[in-house]
């Protein structure tokens, strides 16, 4: 690939769903009945979407560890390097997986509306364009992109009392943080007098002897504010409230999009924000470590306590996700050279196995509903053997049981909360995981060990495409537990690329 | 009578001629319409002081010699959304809240809540000391429909751009979400 | 063979996706599916008798590969004080990442660029253990294929009984820490599983608790014990830079740092031994073992008794060479080992399940372990684990069969007289607890004697713990007895329609009763120790610490002088071996030719067998009277209380009129030993077991139960209003707020 | 203090020519009908009628001013009010001449306001106009008026956008959005109607649907709603919804003026041919301007009575179905033309 | 400009304030998101407060900060239009807009 061709490269991870997106857009009222053609054309632009940064991560390297571009003239408004390559093919992955599961959802719910194909791929490109910008802004428009293409997606099943109201209380809480975020970032503007995050570095670097040049109280201020908006969007306790009621609520493969998609965009945001924008400083960083220490031992546990007392497996995994929220928030306050790398890597495997999970919730549904309470899965292994085997990959994995990916992932997390001296939140997380391993062993005694319901009897049937969103989240979950080092190792090379222009 | 009175009001608030004065004067009128939007019982008044406020804060733009901004703001915000927002309530002819909100304890801790939050962010703006702002002239053209189109089209080009997918995402959600199916 | 290591592991877990996906869907018979998973736990057999055949014949041909790819296939040769051992890489697992060391250990600056990976290593521990485990694996195996016949769940109890063999061997292979705890965690989760096997039974009528709570229990506390396993294994990640065993252990032995002294050594050791305590059942953690005999009997035999409770002190022999350095993590071991061996012991006395009883004797057993690793036995540790699995998996298959035969029950009281019924099993019951109690000459005699006489005369140990550790012994025979007096002699107290079916279980059964009491009776000497050699005059033919001893013994250089204790040790005569002799001379006269002249930097090679002071032939003999009286201790007591058919055989015998009056002596002899003897005994013991339900157990089902109480009350916040949601986020950032602002 | 003194005079004139022509309007409109039904309109007041607007401000001043017990008092009472402010600040931007040279040499554009963002300013001030709409409709408290309303603030959202478009169009052409330099810049080349003629028609039709004339007066169609969101009016308060709904109209046709016919300005082979420079240019421009808005209320009173009133639905489905692309296609157009340097 | 700057700093942040506290008393969901708007609001009013005083090109005054704002306007319309859609279907199930009514979700 030619030098300058890449440069024009850089947009197209968001240029390429955003473009897609909006063609299937056009096209949907004319493809409406063809229902297989429509998916496969969404199926196969989510491919792409998927090869595109695939191939430039590919080839970033003989190129330097990024660039930039603002599609136009030369502007600093895009950023293609390690980090936003690397999530942004989480991305594709979490938006085809969900796009898998989509149709049989779409087939069993009350009204087909395949708007919301179109919908993923605006969600993946807002999701691309968070993480690959230095510039607030930006993160703030993709952000909002993300996030209303989500509250719609949320809300597509809205003939359902609990759909409607899961993407009525998503949308209220998420533009209640939207407002946090845009005061926040007005506060880090009017600080720094840059809304580009390079110059908010240089702006607190020399903010000397205060810590911004134009207000220290503004900056932290903005900072929490920040922080708030974005521990919102992950589910960091106290923000998380929303999380188990619009996961249960909202359908399944939208859930399960959900659930990995933005979790890995706000913390690609979080990465880039913090470890670049808010760490040239070490008076403002000691600051936001100390806040996301507080907010990572509560997640942890509240997470995992509440996950405790679910009766509903959708629900469980909500709060489960919160657990894991903070568990990676923990990889967040690693320096960036230990930390960046393990946190990427937990999403990675993050996304296979919840994806995962939701895909084995999403085969229990009657009559558009969810049918995900525990009793529900129980005796699966005597119904349906491989699919209980599979679900036991994900949970057990979610427990964080080597080999699977989850162990892995949560290991090398703790080792960077060891190598950032924060011992005591490792021993938290310690705790987590114990409390952790009660909750998922009860939906693994309720497949294995209890009898089926009843009136549960009828034959499960696992729909091809779920098959396959089942087999990659499998196989992907155990070697990424077995054999990570191929991911690991390209992943640590990203903190190299974070650092900024001098 | 009134429907005189006002524009009289509009007439000496435009003749007050200090800038500051005129700041004060909104920013107050700004807080008060805000606070009768969040505390009013009847969502319509309440919108239409969402209005008033809307409308005040872009005074408070054009006094800030942020000319452009200040229509702006008018024409999406009064413009399109507080219409939307009307229009919906008027559709659903919900405009009366039902009585019987959260506890006092809730409404007690949401108070102290905000007021701590208010007091730590009057703290942090209190901070804001930009360098040479006495000393410092206007830019040529600050405000200006040119300089923000300027600013528009190459520098911000491609978030630009991204809004425009935030708008359709809007777009096609809000048909998908509110429109009548033929089925339904 | 050597390099195919990995199929040892592979192919109980091929076995275990076989009849996992094929039985539970329905594909295979019931024989496939035996035959198929007795298949690939022999295999595994047969691929580690190649192994250690191919181990034993020597590693000449196994030349290290070159420096650039030197993960593949690394060989120690045996040289020098080195064992004889070597790892295989099989492919890379973790990066750990370049600078992930830099500035944290106590060397300073380390940047070693660090891959954990799928490693597996082999030396003379690993071959016993692979043998142990294959070995009694398989014939549990065989013997499953008669317990559960016609068992709903045949074809899932065979699919956990490989993968329990695979993650067992995965254990036992694993050659740095993390692979181990993949074996470590995966044998707690098959644990787990088939404690849970009969879910939804009541296994303790008490607190109405189900067999999948007892699962539960077993894996949420082994939790407790895993995490701080982990936390173990970071801590020497972070200490010295990696995570494989053999490069910890060169590491400590050969470093000339001063580690003796490290505190961080302790806390280390410390951290590993409750990692330990959770998987081994040793006090706190040891609540879960007991419940866990919800499960079928061959998973308390082959799990539960044979091997993954042994991991604990597999690894502690594993990790010797740290705890040779930490003095204190190694005294806490001893004490910690002696006091379950005695406090479960106690209990074991007042149980009336037959399997409890065996529970709690596994524990104990277990406690002796952990003892003798305490006092630097570790040979005798590990000798005991293999004795300990031969006879107590047949004690448990034993009990297995008794329980098959006599209508499922498990309560001892319904039992009796079964050895005219059950000849086969009778014998093979008895000579596993002939072994067991310390018969001399017999297995357990001999590995138990070995650590009871370890605690006595090693320099770690002292008067104390073997004055408790003989105190336990007298009790395990006593309990044992009990049991074999209660179920097999007297009169039969079944109900009428269990006694009509008595009769001796099928031979599939009682085959692996017989080869196992064989082990029982021959097993031990294979480690015959040193003082019973010598008290027939045979020198040491201990084979068994002539293969170990190189693994587990402490290596390396210790600055003694700046500890008095190794000042007074020179003066014990310790040392038979010239070449130490030599060595501590030399060390002696290059110390002397420094010139530093006060033994301060005194290198000495004393560990190596120094720790251990031999007794002379005197003592030999009365430890072995002591051994015996302990034995006969228990028998007879034993035999004192229950030998007479019990209280109820009296009572029926009471219309006679002579013998009325005798027996009614009897009973009132009865009546007095349990005023004077028994009852206060039993009341410690039912104190034991109380303090053992509402402290211990307690304190484990407090946890959870606060855990969940605080989910409950928490959960009342998710009122699904969004204004309250909007109060918490507002609360959050103020928090927030608060904390960046200061 | 010329300056300010020039700006209130401009203020005042605009603010009493403005009644007058409405007052002019209704006569117009009167005997507009009148012709185009073939019968005679408004004849008893003065010849031909011409007193009439003079009668009727005299009824509307005398009328009982009722205010129903049921109304939300203080927006019932502000509606008119609010409505009557928009009309009027919405004309402020509109010039209506070039500049007029004063004997102290001081040059006086005839524009309330030389506003940057001039026109945007006239969208928003229209914007807020609706609101005075929206609040007659739903102070009255009663369902007609409140229909009226919510017909009034969907028209108003609909063909916003397409106005908008419109105007995105001029400023594409004109590369400002200052109403003078637009006027400017067509009297530089031709009037941006023979560019746009697709983007005049746009923002013609939804001039209408803005002032709420027929064929798009929903919002208080006799016919259905009685009189719509003024039903609870009457006297005083009704004449203010009446003027305001005039100015908006004039304000509506000095905007396409404006934007499209080449504002005030006079073509300069006119300008040339005849001699006219200095102050007399620019009255003549006044009076280009003024006859160009007249043909466009003429325009408006013409329609009225000629086309029949839209189903809600239809106004709807022109706004977004029609409109808008047309708008949009317009908009590349001006683009299109742009790029190939045709402006 | 000084003290002018100040007070609309402080006016922005009581206005934040003041659109924080008023989702929290109300039941309407469609209020709440009139409180949203106020929020939004608020942060315009800083943006543009700030922008007027920060060093730029050439002299006092950053246009950055007036692109954040126009974006927010627009981002805020989509999100009310989005919010409003989803209130719409609400209504259709519940003949509501009150937000105590969703209590199906929860615990």
């Amino acid at each position: 690939m030619d030098y300058q061709l890449f440069e024009i490269w850089t947009a197209m991870p968001t240029l390429w769903p955003a473009v897609y997106g909006l063609l299937l857009l056009l096209f949907v009222p004319a493809l409406r009945e063809d229902r297989q053609w429509l998916w496969g054309f969404a199926v196969a632009g989510m491919v792409l979407t998927i090869v595109v940064p695939s191939y430039m991560l590919y080839h970033i390297g003989s190129y330097g560890d990024y660039r930039e571009t603002a599609g136009m003239l030369g502007m600093e408004m895009v950023r293609a390097d390690r980090l936003s390559l690397s999530l942004d093919i989480l991305f594709g992955v979490a938006g085809l997986l969900a796009l898998l599961l989509m149709p049989v959802y779409l087939d069993r719910a009350r009204a087909y509306r395949p708007e919301v194909y179109p919908l993923t791929f605006l969600s993946v490109a807002g999701m691309t364009i968070m993480v690959g910008t230095d510039n607030l802004m930006m993160i703030f428009l993709g952000l909002e992109v993300l996030s209303i293409s989500l509250y719609v997606m949320c809300g597509i099943a809205r003939e359902t009392p609990t759909g409607i109201e899961a993407a009525l209380k998503y949308f209220l809480l998420g533009a209640f943080s939207t407002g946090f975020l845009v005061y926040g970032v007005a506060l880090l503007y009017g600080a720094t007098g840059s809304l580009d995050l390079e110059g908010i570095a240089s702006a607190v670097a020399l903010g000397a002897p205060g810590l911004a040049p134009y207000g220290d109280g503004m900056l932290l201020a903005g900072m929490a504010l920040v922080i708030v908006a974005f521990a919102f969007k992950i589910g960091a306790v106290p923000f998380h409230f929303w999380t188990p009621d619009v996961y249960q609520g909202a359908p399944t493969p939208v859930t399960a999009f959900m659930a990995a998609g933005t979790k890995a965009a706000a913390f690609g945001v979080l990465l880039r924000l913090l470890h670049t924008g808010l760490s040239s400083s070490i008076d403002v960083s000691s600051r936001w470590i100390l806040a996301l220490s507080v907010l990572a031992a509560a997640t942890m546990i509240i997470g995992n306590v509440m996950a405790l007392v679910q009766d509903r497996v959708k629900r469980l995994l909500a709060f489960s996700s919160v657990a894991h929220a903070g568990y990676l928030l923990l990889g967040l306050l690693a320096p960036l050279d230990v930390g960046v790398a393990n946190v990427v890597f937990y999403l990675t495997v993050y996304t296979f196995m919840t994806i995962g999970a939701f895909a084995v919730v999403s085969v229990f549904q009657d009559a558009g509903h969810d049918a995900d309470h525990i009793s529900h899965f129980s005796g699966l292994w005597s119904r349906h053997p491989v699919l209980a085997v599979t679900m036991a990959v994900f949970l057990l994995s979610l427990t964080g049981i080597p080999p699977m990916g989850g162990f892995t992932c949560k290991y090398v997390i703790f080792l960077s909360a060891l190598r950032a001296g924060h011992p005591l939140l490792a021993l938290i997380m310690g705790i987590a995981a114990v409390i952790g391993a009660y909750y998922y062993l009860r939906v693994l005694v309720a497949m294995f060990f209890k009898p089926p319901e009843q009136e549960l009897s009828a034959e499960i049937v696992v729909p091809s495409p779920t098959r396959v969103v089942l087999a990659v989240s499998v196989v992907a979950t155990v070697l990424l537990g077995i054999l990570p080092s191929y991911v690991l190792e390209p992943l640590s090379r990203i903190s190299a690329s974070l650092a900024m222009l001098p | 009578m009134d429907a005189l009175l006002t524009p009289a009001c509009c007439v000496a608030l435009a003749a007050i001629t200090a800038v500051e004065a005129k700041l004060y004067i909104a920013g107050i009128v700004a807080l008060v319409s805000g606070l009768v939007v969040v505390m009013h019982r009847n969502s319509v008044i309440g919108a239409l002081f969402l209005v008033l406020n809307l409308l005040s804060v872009a005074v408070m733009f054009a006094l800030l010699d942020a000319y452009f901004m200040a229509v702006l703001q008018v024409l999406i915000y009064a413009g399109a959304i507080v219409v939307l927002i009307i229009f919906v309530l008027m559709l659903l002819n919900v405009g009366r809240e039902p009585r019987g909100g959260p506890g006092l304890g809730v409404r007690l801790m949401a108070l102290l809540l905000g007021l701590a939050m208010v007091f730590a962010l009057v703290r942090a703006v209190r901070s804001f000391t930009p360098g040479s702002e006495d000393g410092g002239v206007l830019t040529e053209g600050y405000g200006t429909v040119s300089q923000l189109g300027e600013a528009l089209f190459n520098q911000y080009f491609y978030p630009f751009e991204v809004v425009s997918l935030a708008l359709v995402a809007a777009m096609a959600g809000a048909v998908l979400l509110a429109k009548r199916y033929l089925e339904d | 063979m050597l390099p195919y290591l990995l199929l040892i592991p592979l192919a109980p877990l091929l076995g275990f996706v076989l009849v996992g996906v094929l039985g539970a869907s329905g594909l295979l018979t019931d024989r496939w599916v035996h035959r198929i998973a007795v298949a690939a736990s022999l295999a595994a057999l047969v691929f580690s008798c190649a192994a250690v055949w191919e181990f034993s014949s020597g590693l000449d041909h196994l030349v290290p590969l070159a420096e650039e790819d030197p993960g593949r296939f690394l060989v120690q040769p045996d040289e020098g004080d080195s064992p004889a051992r070597f790892s295989v890489t099989y492919a890379p697992w973790i990066p750990l990442g370049d600078t992930l060391l830099r500035g944290w250990s106590s060397t300073g600056e380390r940047t070693a660029s660090l891959t954990v990976g799928w490693t597996l290593s082999f030396d003379a521990l690993t071959a016993i253990m692979l043998l142990v485990v294959a070995g009694v694996g398989t014939l549990i195996h065989v013997y499953s294929i008669g317990y559960m016949a016609g068992d709903p769940g045949y074809s899932r109890f065979f699919a956990y009984m490989n993968l329990f063999m695979a993650m067992m061997l995965t254990l036992v292979l694993g050659g740095n820490i993390l692979v181990m705890f993949i074996g470590w965690e995966g044998v707690g989760l098959c644990s787990f599983l088939l404690i849970s096997y009969y879910y939804d039974q009541v296994f303790d009528r008490e607190s109405g608790l189900t067999c999948a709570d007892a699962g539960r229990k077993a894996f949420i506390t082994n939790r407790i014990g895993d995490m701080a396993f982990v936390l173990g294994g970071l801590l020497l990640l972070i200490t010295f830079g990696t995570f494989d065993f053999y490069a910890i252990s060169d590491a400590i032995d050969g470093s000339s740092e001063f580690w003796y002294a490290s505190l961080l050594l302790t806390g280390v050791g410390l951290l590993l031994f409750i990692g330990a305590t959770g998987k081994s059942a040793q006090i706190p953690l040891y609540v879960w073992l007991p419940d866990a005999m919800a499960g079928p009997t061959p998973v308390s035999a082959l799990i539960h008794a044979a091997t993954m409770v042994t991991a604990g002190v597999y690894m502690l022999a594993r990790m010797s060479s740290l705890f040779w350095h930490a003095p204190g993590a190694m005294l806490v071991v001893a004490v910690v080992g002696c006091l379950t061996a005695v406090f479960a012991a106690t209990m074991g006395m007042a149980q009336y399940d037959i399997k409890k009883a065996l529970a709690y004797s596994t524990v104990s057993q277990l406690g002796y372990m952990f003892l003798g690793a305490g006092v630097g036995a570790f040979v005798a540790a590990i000798f005991h684990l293999v004795t300990h699995a031969f006879f107590k998996a047949c004690l448990f298959l034993g009990s297995g069969s008794v329980i098959l035969r006599a209508g499922h029950s498990n309560d001892m009281r319904l039992y009796g007289g079964l050895k005219k019924w059950m000849p086969v099993t009778y014998a093979t019951f008895l000579i596993s607890t002939l072994a067991i109690a310390g018969f001399p000459l017999m297995s357990g005699f001999m590995s138990k004697d070995e650590i009871l006489a370890r605690s006595l005369f090693s320099t770690r140990g002292h008067t104390l713990l073997w004055l408790f550790g003989t105190f336990g012994a007298v009790m395990t025979s006593f309990y044992m007895f009990r049991a074999v007096y209660m179920t097999f002699h007297g009169e039969n107290r079944s109900p009428e329609w269990v006694r009509h079916q008595l009769k001796e279980s099928p031979r599939v059964m009682t085959g692996v009763l017989a080869v196992l009491a064989a082990g029982a009776l021959f097993v031990g000497f294979l480690g015959v120790p040193e003082g019973v050699s010598k008290l027939v005059g045979l020198g040491n033919v201990n084979w068994f610490e002539h293969q170990l001893h190189p693994v587990v013994a402490a290596r390396g250089v210790v600055a003694a002088a700046s500890h008095g204790e190794h000042g007074g040790q020179a003066g014990v005569d310790t040392h038979e071996d010239p070449a130490a002799d030599s060595a501590y001379a030399s060390a002696l006269t290059a110390d002397e030719a420094t010139g530093h002249g006060e033994p301060q930097a005194l290198e000495i090679d004393v560990i190596r067998e120094g720790l251990v002071a031999h007794p002379t032939l005197g003592q030999e003999w009365a430890l072995f009277g002591v051994g015996l009286g302990v034995f006969l201790a228990g028998l007879g007591l034993a035999s004192w209380a229950y030998g007479n058919n019990m209280r109820r055989a009296a009572a029926m015998a009471g219309s006679l009129g002579f013998v009325r009056r005798l027996l009614h002596r009897k009973w009132f002899v009865d009546e007095l030993y349990d005023k004077l003897v028994i009852g206060p005994f039993k009341a410690l013991c039912r104190g034991a077991d109380a303090i053992d339900r509402t402290v211990v157990d307690g304190a484990v089902n407090l946890a959870g139960i606060l855990t969940e109480i605080s989910g409950q009350v928490i959960k009342l916040f998710q009122t699904g209003v969004v204004r309250h949601y909007a109060v918490w986020l507002l609360a959050g950032t103020v928090l927030v707020l608060w904390i960046v602002m200061g | 203090m010329g300056v300010v003194i020039a700006a209130l005079t401009k203020v005042l004139l605009v603010a009493l020519v403005l009644p007058l022509a409405v007052s002019i309007m209704t006569w117009v409109e009167r005997r507009g009908s009148g012709i185009i039904q073939m019968r005679l309109g408004p004849n008893r007041v003065g010849p031909f009628g011409v007193l009439q607007p003079v009668a009727d401000g005299i009824q509307f001043f005398f009328k009982e001013d009722i205010v129903s017990p049921f109304v939300h008092k203080p927006t019932y009472l502000m509606a008119p009010a609010v409505a009557m402010m928009a009309a009027f600040i919405a004309f402020a931007v509109i010039p209506f001449g070039g500049t007029l040279t004063l004997t102290s040499g001081q040059q006086v554009k005839l524009v309330i306001a030389d506003f940057d963002a001039g026109v945007l300013f006239l969208l928003a001030a229209s914007s807020v106009g609706v609101y005075g709409v929206i609040m007659a409709g739903w102070s009255s408290n009663n369902k007609y008026a409140q229909l009226g309303g919510l017909r009034s603030s969907s028209q108003m959202i609909s063909y916003e956008l397409s106005f908008g478009l419109a105007v995105i169009a001029v400023a594409v052409l004109a590369g400002s959005l200052r109403p003078i330099a637009i006027v400017e810049a067509q009297a530089a080349s031709w009037w941006y109607v023979v560019y746009m003629p697709v983007g005049a028609l746009v923002l013609l039709i939804s001039g209408f649907a803005e002032t709420n004339r027929l064929p798009f007066d929903l919002p208080e169609a006799e016919s259905e709603l009685v009189a719509g969101y003024h039903t609870e009016y009457s006297s005083m308060k009704f004449a203010l919804f009446f003027m305001a709904e005039y100015i908006n109209m004039i304000t509506s046709a000095a905007l396409l003026v404006t934007l499209y016919l080449g504002g005030y300005s006079v073509p300069a082979f006119v300008s040339s041919s005849l001699g006219l420079e200095g102050n007399w240019l620019t009255f003549a421009q006044l009076i280009v301007f003024v006859l160009k808005v007249s043909f466009f209320m003429w325009l408006f009173v013409w329609v009225r009575w000629t086309l029949p009133r839209f189903r809600f639905d239809q106004l709807l489905q022109i706004g977004w179905k029609a409109l808008i692309p047309l708008g949009f296609l317009n908009v590349i157009w001006a683009a299109v033309l742009v790029w190939l340097g045709w402006v | 400009m000084s003290e002018a700057t100040t007070f609309c700093l402080i006016v922005s942040a009581v206005l934040f304030g003041i659109g924080t506290l008023g989702v929290l008393p109300r039941r309407s969901a469609i209020t709440i998101l009139m409180s949203i708007e106020i929020m939004l609001n608020a942060g315009n009013l800083a943006l543009i407060a700030v922008s007027r005083v920060l060093p730029g090109q050439g002299g006092l005054g950053l246009v950055d900060g007036h692109v954040f704002v126009l974006f927010v306007l627009a981002i805020a319309a989509a999100e009310a239009a989005v919010g409003l859609a989803i209130v719409l279907a609400l209504y259709r199930l519940k003949r509501s807009t009150d937000i105590e009514v969703l209590r199906l979700l929860r615990w």
